[in-house]
């Protein structure tokens, strides 16, 4: 199945894309998702980082059960609203600390 | 003009606009809220002065999420007669505002100012929406406080 | 268009207009309040409609105690950079804003919430402003509820 | 000395003036002012009815010592705002029940 994988804020700017179609086997997981693009994009290291996913615009779990068309978005702690939010520094290696 | 209480546009806001868009006939009290960007942020290194924003959403999504905040003032404040919800996005100038919050009741002690300050912390909580912050000798991207609800639950950081 | 940040007017009013009277660089959230015409009002007889309304204030007077609860309020909020009080008078329509309401701070956990609704109380108090509410068949002056801290110490009938 | 009186609302539609200069001895208090303005306007019946009182556009005691030119308003219990008012229904007598 394909699903769609849709990118936000840094992580967009950090893969220099905004979406990108993924295949995965049936049965796939949000999970097995995750894996398989920080295996394509290893630039996003999203092993590492702090970041949510949602799939079909719903925050969802890592055992959420992927079906072929799902969008499935990961993004950054959101910062909407313009005020009192932490600062986080953009890193010369491309992460955000 | 639009109608819409829930709505991520590039168009700038009005306070006038989003308080038609609740004002209902057995209502004589609107409780607004506006985020506006600030001149000047404080960091870690002092003091420092913003040239302008860039706002960036997930908008179908932040809509979404928006429409449910307002469902939850409903379900707490069953006197809230409506709840309008505007972000923008793109390039915004100084005290410009990027969002802005209305809730509709019938009499001041309705819980509008409550639903109101409710709606704007939710807001800043789950609405997928991300700031990017520019001065004239750089830009870094804002990011929110990791919310442990979303953060345990989601993701393959958990 | 007037600056002024405590003043009572025949011009309809704008939420846009007052919070650009509060908005300085250092602050990022505005917080408003709007008393809106109602259509219906209930009475010891039930609902009932009204057709608009007539306010008439002592001016003067009005504009020296609005400035005084904004001093009130900086006082209890020193985190409040602005405050602006806007009073409408004469004819008014249904959905049409009687009073508007803004304060500025910093930051939304600096008070503005709780500022703004210490605001629309004490104008409820002291503000020497009256409304005359309108029917097809008939008209009302309504009275606030006696301040006792006013109606005790002034007047002949303390 | 010479004061002037100023009816606001109801209190004006009862008098069916809204000001008036009033004269008073020498050293008389706004208790003094009230009692004369009771005495030649008994329709505005402010013996038997709430108000408030306000010497140069602020709240004053009836002790408060009056001087030539002061401006002396009476007016009922304030409504600005227009929401959460009590309804005071006007009376067919001509005053506020």
């Amino acid at each position: 199945m394909e699903v769609r994988v849709r990118l936000f804020a840094t992580l967009r700017q950090q893969a220099g894309w905004s979406q990108q179609p993924l295949t995965l086997p049936d049965g796939a997981t949000l999970r097995d998702a995750l894996a398989e693009i920080d295996r394509q994009y290893p630039a996003l290291s999203i092993g590492t980082r702090t970041f949510y996913a949602a799939v079909n615009q719903e925050y969802a779990k890592g055992e959420q059960l992927l079906r072929d068309g799902d969008e499935v978005a990961i993004f950054p702690p959101v910062s909407g609203g313009g005020i009192d939010e932490r600062m986080t520094r953009w890193q010369d290696d491309g992460t955000a600390g | 003009m639009s109608t819409k209480l829930f709505e991520v546009t590039a168009t700038p806001l009005s306070l006038d606009d989003i308080s038609r868009r609740v004002t209902r006939a057995d209502c004589g009290a609107i409780t607004t809220f506006a985020g506006i960007v600030r001149g000047e942020t404080a960091t870690a290194e002092g003091a420092r002065g913003t040239d302008f924003l860039n706002y960036e959403a997930y908008g179908e999504m932040a809509e979404s999420m928006m429409a449910r905040i307002g469902d939850e003032v409903m379900a707490k404040w069953p006197a809230v007669k409506a709840v309008s919800i505007l972000h923008r996005t793109g390039r915004l100038e100084i005290g410009e505002p990027s969002v802005l919050i209305a809730v509709a009741t019938p009499h001041r002690g309705d819980g509008c100012f409550d639903a109101c300050r409710y709606a704007i912390e939710r807001l800043k909580a789950i609405v997928p929406i991300w700031k990017e912050e520019n001065w004239s000798d750089g830009q870094v991207w804002v990011e929110g406080p990791r919310q442990p609800e979303l953060a345990a639950e989601y993701g393959k950081t958990s």
